[in-house]
């Protein structure tokens, strides 16, 4: 892949939506040790959302029209926590894109970061409260730093296992304290899934 | 491992399916907006003039949240999936509805999701000129200590909680009003809960976490969330004494106060315990010298399948027993009048 | 072999404990002789020149029976152990509290104890100069074929018969007219039950019967008695169409008849699924052409912690529904007014 | 044991208490089976209620006294079908030791008789329903046929046995129809340990 297109990120949104449906009860049973069982199934109905509506935009669709479609059928499907957190990241994302048919594969990592923007800014988090940011920030400063997307994939994963030795301080697992301790964040796995998704399918040496 | 037993279709239906039973079996009480199948309105609360009082919330918690809508309680409701904050959009098709012009009033659990998705929904009507205030439940008293009383977990207390602001809604107050009554309503109510079993949700049907027979959570929150500790499971005197003395120590009552008390099913609890639960209340609350203006007992803030049981207490004053005494009407709760 | 999880002190206690509860919690609509602390007696209810009507049974099925005592409805209910008749005292205090000088009338669900003691209880009041009558409730339609209706047991159905009986004893009928309204509503009263789990004692805490996961029972009894057979566990609506099957089989009404409906749990089930089962039994009805007068959703007639549930429908004529519309307030249960 | 005296009979409740509490958990499995599992609680709590009272009567009380309080209390304590069962088969038993202090022990076998009778006036079982009857009639057929106390019990035992062949017609277990086959009925099982308690007591060669 040397440039992204609108089908081509209509395809990454079926490719998300076809990993998320695999890790659902993963990802439940994450959930399930520090929170609510559910993140599962807010990402395998969002991501399906978001490849449902990407997937019936006409062939004219902008880069960021499929963002803006993701982010409102995401949104709409879910609710939740990660429904306004991956809605903010894809119209974050879809800004950046513009409203172009394609972009060079080499501004990708910029999308990434400008998610993990969306997400800090709808959630308010900061690294280190043990949420999918601690995936999204390491990913999006390898982003910046002008890593590759390989790289950029490594880097959520990393941030994702560390959040295991976390105390958490936001969201759900925050009133657990010292207990949530030695389990990782099921938003931040969930998030380390999403980044090498995209580094997979937007890499030169990628599907498609 | 097999599933659990459910009496469900496909799991993904389990909510809408829900919500049309809850329509067909309550047409007095509740219809809901042809384009917003998530939002439910009261057939006889919104009027013109009348703060709206607009709550919502994860599904799973029945009869919270669309069994409180009704005359003298909430307008309409906003209904998520199984545990997960409803999008903006219903609730903002739920504030249209449910405004008569005074002002919108958004209560609901104190959760990450519901912030974001109401705060979303908050900007959505301010765009339409419609003012819309939030205030927070947080009356889980396991969930963080006093210090951080901002921070906890709106639990079984939404039912006094709404109920106040319900009631203050429906005798015409302001939305300035209207929002100090149900902080006020807020700030004195305390409830603390234990599990015996977990839940398990209707998409995947496996336990959401593991409590092995022999052991209880206390302070496990309404979604399964993980309390102050896991332990032996002790009698219900015991349990009970624990939890009240823990409500007893922050509510910081004077003999002769009155309070309201709910005592809860999180779901496969059935009243006999709930009973044997009161019945030690009853007897904490006389020796702490309180009165008892007004007791709930049964399933009203419920965590699908889970066994357990939680207990509320309302350090009542004059307006607050005032609200508690106002007559409402819903569906699936019905006091006074 | 670990005890089955609940919230109770020793299982011995565990009705008496209850009834503490309820008496502390419902001091305005419930009081219990001094000498008879198994009979519970409705505040407003008895009264002179009115019929009494009496119900009762075992314990274990909460709200049934003492949710029902109130005005309206039951004058006063006598409370067995857990799933026990209670002895021909407490019956015999029960109807003293309540009779009115118009005549007592019986009614519970058909059980050799319960009739056993029932009629024990019958001939004292005969000695003491007052008349009692009995009505058996036998609705579940999976108890027994429809030629040998008489010999089926009493189950959830039981709020729509003691609901139209009392109503009929409240609007002052005689004797005579009270017994032929609850023959007439037990008649035209059709329920159908199924179980996905064991409930347990509170004295043995282990399940009373061997029910595994991935299976249910179809056309189980309110006290775990064996139903028609057993079989994998299905959707919601292949179960509630099986029930409904049945219900409408031998109900043979009318396009454009009215009935009542009442979707009811076990104890372990929440209401999400009986919303779930109701749509489809509105689906069913609506089918049929019948037409829905009123309908009831939750735990009313309950098998201690069993998981499952069970659909009632009582099939209106004018006068039933008159029955089913008068007010009534019970504590656990409220209607009109 | 050459009479029964009233001491000797409050000694006998106190037997059966202690029975009944060992085999409660035994006789609410098999109640659950085709019932509704509480026979066992039933028996202890009735039998220790009639232990109780009998135990705090006065020593000047006769037999029949013994057998009232007992009756009086059985029921009292328990309802459900056992308790109008045993209270009518203990004031029967009362009616025939009659107000006497004593009786021979040649006379016991009339009390089993009697309570065998009290049991089906008041539930009108009749032999073959699969009932308590099926233990009590052959016991009463045997004691009015002038068999030993030894031999009474013998037939309330195989008595009990037979009722795992037979499909119920009475009682709770009645709505099972052949579902009921194969299962002993739980009230004809503790019939037989209590005939064999009786027996064992009231036995010349017996305790006391
Ligand atoms: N304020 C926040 N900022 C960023 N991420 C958050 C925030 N709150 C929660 N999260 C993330 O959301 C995840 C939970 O998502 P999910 O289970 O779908 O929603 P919910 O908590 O509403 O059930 C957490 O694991 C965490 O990573
Ligand atoms: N009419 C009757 N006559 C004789 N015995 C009966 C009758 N009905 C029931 N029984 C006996 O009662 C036993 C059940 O007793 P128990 O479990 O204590 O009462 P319940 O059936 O009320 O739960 C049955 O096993 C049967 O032997
Ligand atoms: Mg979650
Ligand atoms: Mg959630
Ligand atoms: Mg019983
Ligand atoms: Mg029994």
């Amino acid at each position: 892949m040397a440039e992204l297109t609108s089908a081509g990120l209509v395809a990454t949104f079926a490719v998300l939506a076809d990993r998320m449906r695999a890790e659902r009860d993963a990802l439940c049973r994450l959930d399930g040790v520090i929170g609510d069982a559910d993140h599962g199934i807010a990402m395998e109905q969002g991501m399906a959302a978001a490849a449902g509506a990407t997937a019936a935009l006409t062939p004219d669709a902008t880069l960021q029209d499929v963002f803006n479609a993701a982010a409102k059928a995401f949104l709409n499907a879910v609710g939740a926590s990660s429904g306004p957190l991956y809605a903010t990241a894809f119209l974050r994302a879809g800004k950046v894109a513009g409203p172009r048919a394609a972009i060079p594969v080499a501004e990708t990592p910029a999308l990434i970061a400008a998610m993990a923007e969306g997400i800090a800014a709808r959630g308010k988090a900061e690294p280190g409260q043990k949420t999918m940011i601690d995936a999204w920030a390491p990913a999006a400063g390898a982003a910046l730093r002008g890593a590759d997307l390989r790289a950029i994939a490594a880097a959520a994963e990393a941030g994702a296992a560390a959040t295991a030795d976390m105390v958490a301080t936001l969201g759900r697992a925050a009133r657990l304290g010292e207990r949530s301790r030695g389990h990782k964040d099921p938003g931040a796995v969930s998030a380390a899934m999403i980044v090498a998704v995209l580094a997979g399918e937007w890499s030169p040496a990628g599907a498609a | 491992m097999t599933l659990t037993q459910k009496l469900i279709n496909d799991g993904n239906d389990a909510v809408d399916e829900m919500l049309a039973g809850v329509i067909a079996a309550h047409p007095d009480h509740l219809w809901r907006p042809d384009h917003a199948p998530r939002a439910v309105i009261a057939r006889h609360g919104p009027r013109k003039g009348k703060v709206a009082l607009v709550i919502g919330g994860g599904s799973g918690h029945e009869p919270t949240f669309l069994g409180f809508v009704g005359k003298g309680l909430a307008d309409a409701a906003a209904i998520g999936n199984v545990f997960a904050s409803p999008p903006p959009q219903p609730v903002m098709d739920a504030a249209m509805a449910a405004d008569g012009g005074a002002g919108v009033l958004f209560m609901y659990g104190n959760y990450a999701g519901d912030v974001m998705n109401f705060d979303m929904a908050a900007e959505m009507l301010e765009m339409e000129g419609i003012e819309a205030r939030t205030v927070l439940t947080t009356d889980d008293i396991a969930s963080a200590p006093r210090e951080a009383r901002d921070t906890r977990r709106g639990v079984a207390g939404n039912v006094f909680i709404f109920k106040a602001a319900g009631a203050a809604a429906d005798l015409g107050f302001t939305l300035d009003e209207v929002e100090r009554v149900a902080r006020h309503a807020n700030a004195r109510t305390y409830t603390m809960g234990v599990a015996l079993s977990a839940c398990s949700l209707p998409q995947t049907r496996r336990p959401n976490f593991d409590l092995p027979a022999g052991e209880m959570e206390i302070g496990m929150g309404i979604h399964g969330e993980p309390g102050i500790r896991r332990e032996a499971l002790r009698p219900a005197d015991a349990v009970t004494d624990e939890i009240m003395d823990a409500i007893l120590a922050e509510m910081a009552a004077k003999p002769g106060d009155r309070v309201a008390v709910l005592v809860n099913s999180l779901g496969a609890t059935p009243l006999m315990e709930l009973y044997i639960i009161y019945a030690r209340v009853a007897v904490r609350l006389a020796t702490a010298g309180l009165t008892v203006h007004h007791a709930l007992v049964g399933p009203y803030c419920t965590s699908l399948d889970m066994a357990g049981a939680s207990i509320t207490v309302m350090h009542l004053d004059d307006e607050l027993q005032r609200m508690i005494d106002h007559p409402c009407d819903c569906a699936m709760f019905r006091h006074g009048g």
